[in-house]
């Protein structure tokens, strides 16, 4: 498989009910995000939140490639992935909401948020962390022979750390089915990605590992679904990991409140103007003759589903004060 | 005669940095978005956070990008330069964002930066200082919540302190700035919208002195940084039960100030180690061993510890709460001594 | 009658591994030249080294570079790795060569293998191994020394042994490799060539669990590791003083037998722990402030530690050797209490 | 700078008295070790012993190319890079030793010699290490405009750790006076470099880090010499970073006793017959005429040194007891 950058689009488009599928998957995130943050600057909870609305093609393209009981690796910002990969929104929310209904017991929070029934092995507060963990359950899935991949998610700016090195070198060597997706927003908190990568890409640093470095263009979920099919069945055909960069951009600060003062207002729109669901959208209606009023009724699926979810989440019971010392190990100490 | 200045122990950090990077031009910062938009001085977006807890404000607009330097997500890296900036004669001040974060790093901390002077038979200074931010009641849970200054404190060569105020802060930074030795300056995200009067002069508050922060003859209650004003609210709560209780802060976790520690129980009779920390092998532990071995003749009941469970710190608001340590759990562990 | 069948420590790890690893095909074995000469199986050059401790030898043979895996230098990759092996159904089991070199990967360890089940409301296991070497007295110097196992105490999600005699060993591994949680498996260098009688078939001896070394009614000695055999060399010298001491060999760091510790403590009524490690928030002063706490008025004296100094492991050979606590020092210390 | 391989010999020769200079250091460098192996064979001391016999050019050659007051860090194979930066014999054997008088008062031992005065910042004894704190020295040389320059020896297993790769993205982007020189002698102990290595040469990695990566033939010490002058220069020069790798070989195991069994007899011998001293004798006597007296003087002087620095150690005192608790802070603690 060879390096094809964002200019020469993926060729044949996906047939209509996989097309809308990922725009189901792009706007659910989106209203989960949106609720998100409007329940956090409302103060309803505590803690970071780090949207990743403008990402949406990302998470939902990617995770269209995979199986089911594939396994996915998530950072800080993975209410897209887990969406994407199947975790029932009510839980999450619940989650968020600290409740005891939630994914984790309330236990996690928005940085945790894991569901092994679903494949999703955690979202993670340490940056770089989840690649490693990815190559483990590569690992497994090669050894098992379970026929499984491994994705790892994962920003612009975790690959200057020593884990995705690391991560990188040791699942080339042991040709592991594993698919390293960086998430390049062009930031990392508020450093620019010009001012902290030294390189052009981060794709350019797949051949370091004899690894296929592809790039696609995070804007549009065609393409994104397209080069993580092609990916993927590599990984999955036993040729070893790839490095597939997105790249993309979120249209809110690194946090819920983060100002984003290092950034212009030009560069916010320039991508605002090629959102990856008005594109999709279009694609939908132009090309494949859907409906407005079909695309209004998925926003308002999405809509309600949230509300479901937030109704859950708050009529949900907080955590026993006693979960305080449960699960820290597997048997109860004391 | 004019009211006393009054600034917050955020800004008491930027002070203390602006004084010593103007005194010193060696000292230099060093971490991630401790200016913000790195490279885009021109487009006047630069210094778009100054931290992520907005401690640097102002110091990249007076002292520019040679003395002010955002780093890539590598604290090995950063962390490692700073060690080898260091020990070749800048004073650099590295922030690690949150001290949970020292599971990637802690390498350059522990055999490089700690044992440098030491392996050398003492041909090197490192004086670096290693600016962190510790513990919980913000709602980040496990990953983002820990005090580890435990860790810190282990190691042979490393320094420790945790101020619990304003004006120990900016005391203990300069203090910090100016030793020749690495330092871990410990930050409590909660005190750093704690405020107070702060001296507008560079000042030190040295290494390895605690303070009594209330005096009183019962009983002695011991805590850092939080946990100090823990303790001034248990001793409050104590007057209702007849009980005088003095509180030791103790603002440097290593060297430890063994002398005020020890004299204050000798006196008392009775000791309370209050602590954010895990119980196993902490600070809590550390200092009540100190008592049972070198106080015991003088104590009239067993040396209690209040500290964190012996679990992650959970996510849930409640949870989170109940996970730290408070005054009604310091007041009856103290009861239970009379 | 036949002879009972002695081995070393060293064999006896070989044999817990072997065993496990023909009970359970789930378990994999991972480090840096656990087998040596990775992808020379056609050259026979493969199997140079069975670990740089020589532990493994026979295992690739047997098992082949499936389950047997070198792995580059790369700590964190490899230990992440092992931690996603575990929480998707292997039970890994990974070395850590020095256990010093936890600075460059305890990420993986403090917040991804302690933490996951505790972080996804116990919807995980992490049936994680980490082999690792402690301890000086091999001339290796700062870098290569120390025992740091307080780290893994500190972390709560984290079990960690330390045992003191090739019996044990085999037990404690079995016991690790079968467990559900992350346990931090803690190799004395100075101990892999005691050899003593170790039963052929499988066994685990329990994680939580210490036992009476030596049973004694006047003082109770605490060890772990090395300084087990420190105490029992102290015990044997203190009878000449017409001291009668019990020694307690802890076996697990945490969870701690706090029972059998504090019974011991109860009878006794003196107490001295001994422990290689640094003093500051080290096993020695979580060990004496459990008994300050528990067993205070039990006690006729202060609670003894006996530690390594706070200060880095000197390399020159006669400092090494008065760096590492021995029998002298626990007898003196345990002087002082009568 | 470009990227240029062994094949292309660095063009002109260095004069006589370079040649002669860089000749006597590698044989100064295998003298000391040879000895150091006999004494640790003899028991004599304690400790990990990494000889770097066969791999003398690199340490030679790089550090030819240094000023005095530019700064190295090494690995946990460092007794060459020391000697070859101007370490002094005595107090290196002496610190081998445990004596007072070595050049760390015996408490650092053959993994942590260090020596300020000769800008050695130290061996080090944990893989990977070293190349942060070059980057640091680096970052001083750079703010107070010393022109000085850092190099880093690492080997080529250290290139597959984290440290490496934060460390080679820092300088760059940073633009670093600093050369990674990476030892690539084929073994990380018992790990030969193409199981490891995700990658045919360790230079390979240099663009991911938009960096020269130049690869030296590390058995010739003019070639390491040249490649390094250009290196270093370039560094010097404020252009930034440079990967300069060295393809060499280690005669002997890993450490003193290591039986090697991971490689065969006719790999050692087909480096052995490109020895670098033997290889540099020639080029002396054969192009400059150098008489083969003159060449055995040298080794004679070599062997006269380490009988003095033998010497010199056995005759001096062991470190105070109360050293154990100095040097641990700046002040002495109570
Ligand atoms: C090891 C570590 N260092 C620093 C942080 C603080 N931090 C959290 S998110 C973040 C930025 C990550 O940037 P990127 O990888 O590009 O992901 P993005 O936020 O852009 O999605 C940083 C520095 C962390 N969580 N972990
Ligand atoms: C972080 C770390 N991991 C592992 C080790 C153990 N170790 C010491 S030397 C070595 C091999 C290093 O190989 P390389 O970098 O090629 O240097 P060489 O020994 O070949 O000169 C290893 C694995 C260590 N010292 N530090
Ligand atoms: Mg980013
Ligand atoms: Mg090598």
């Amino acid at each position: 498989m060879t390096n094809i950058g964002p200019d020469n689009r993926a060729a044949t488009a996906p047939p209509l009910n996989e097309m809308l599928g990922l725009y189901r998957t792009m706007v659910l995130i989106r209203a989960f995000e949106q609720r998100f943050a409007t329940l956090v600057l409302k103060g309803t909870f505590s803690g970071a939140g780090h949207l990743c609305v403008g990402q949406e093609a990302v998470a939902a393209g990617v995770c269209a490639a995979l199986r089911n009981d594939d396994y996915v690796t998530s950072n800080h910002r993975g209410h897209g992935h887990c969406l994407a990969k199947g975790v029932d929104p009510d839980e999450m929310m619940a989650e968020l909401y600290g409740k005891a209904t939630g994914t984790c017991k309330g236990k996690g929070g928005s940085m945790h948020i894991a569901d092994f029934r679903r494949g999703m092995l955690g979202a993670n507060g340490i940056v770089g962390a989840g690649l490693p963990i990815a190559c483990g359950a590569a690992l497994t899935a090669k050894l098992t022979k379970s026929g499984r991949v491994a994705v790892a998610f994962f920003g612009d700016g975790a690959s200057n750390i020593g884990a995705f090195h690391e991560s990188l070198n040791l699942a080339s060597i042991w040709k592991l089915p594993v698919v390293f997706v960086c998430e390049n927003n062009r930031y990392g908190e508020a450093t620019p990605v010009e001012y902290a990568l030294a390189a052009e890409h981060v794709a350019d640093r797949a051949p370091a590992y004899r690894m296929p470095g592809v790039i696609a263009d995070g804007q549009d979920v065609l393409d994104v679904y397209a080069k993580a099919r092609e990916a993927v069945s590599h990984a999955r055909a036993g040729d070893g990991p790839v490095l597939l960069e997105c790249e993309t951009y979120r249209y809110f600060g690194h946090f819920v409140g983060d100002q984003a003062r290092y950034r212009s207002a030009e560069e916010v729109e320039s991508f605002r103007a090629r959102d990856c669901i008005i594109r999709c959208a279009e694609q939908l209606t132009k090309q494949h003759g859907v409906r407005a009023k079909q695309l209004e009724d998925i926003a308002a699926d999405a809509e309600g589903r949230l509300d479901t979810a937030v109704a859950f989440a708050e009529s949900s019971a907080i955590p026993d004060a006693a979960e305080i010392m449960t699960d820290v190990y597997s048997e109860v100490r004391r | 005669m004019t009211t006393e200045r009054v600034i917050t122990f955020r800004e008491a950090i930027t002070e203390a940095l602006r004084l010593e990077m103007r005194r010193d031009e060696r000292v230099i910062l060093l971490g991630e978005d401790v200016a913000g938009g790195a490279g885009r001085q021109a487009e006047g977006l630069s210094e778009a956070w100054g931290g992520a807890f907005a401690e640097y404000k102002g110091l990249f607009a007076e002292f520019g990008d040679n003395r002010v330097l955002d780093t890539p997500i590598s604290e090995m890296g950063y962390l490692g330069a700073a060690v080898g900036a260091a020990i070749t004669g800048l004073r650099p001040v590295a922030e690690l964002m949150f001290v949970d974060f020292i599971g990637v790093c802690m390498d350059q901390l522990m055999n490089q930066a700690a044992f440098a002077r030491y392996m050398s038979g003492g041909r090197v200074n490192v004086p670096l200082t290693m600016l962190t931010h510790v513990g919980a009641g913000v709602g980040m849970a496990a990953q983002h919540s820990k005090m580890l200054y435990s860790f810190f404190a282990h190691i042979p060569g490393l320094k420790v302190v945790a101020p619990s105020s304003a004006y120990h802060a900016k005391g203990l930074l300069t203090a910090a700035i100016r030793d020749d030795d690495p330092v871990v300056f410990c930050v409590h995200k909660l005190l750093l919208g704690q405020s107070e009067h702060v001296p507008e002069e560079p000042y030190e508050f040295p290494i390895g002195k605690a303070r009594i922060a209330r005096p009183g003859s019962d009983v002695t209650l011991i805590g850092a940084a939080m946990t100090t004003s823990v303790c001034l609210r248990a001793a409050k709560a104590l007057e209702a039960d007849g009980i005088d209780a003095e509180v030791v802060d103790l603002l440097s976790i290593s060297p430890l100030d063994e002398e005020t520690v020890l004299s204050s129980v000798r006196r008392t009779g009775r000791a309370v180690v209050v602590d954010e920390g895990f119980p196993r092998c902490g600070l809590a532990a550390d200092v009540a061993a100190l008592i049972a071995g070198h106080a015991f003749d003088h104590l009239d009941g067993p040396v209690k510890m209040v500290t964190a469970p012996h679990a992650p710190v959970p996510f849930s608001r409640p949870l989170e709460l109940a996970f730290m340590p408070g005054p009604e759990r310091v007041r009856a562990a103290t009861l239970e001594l009379f």
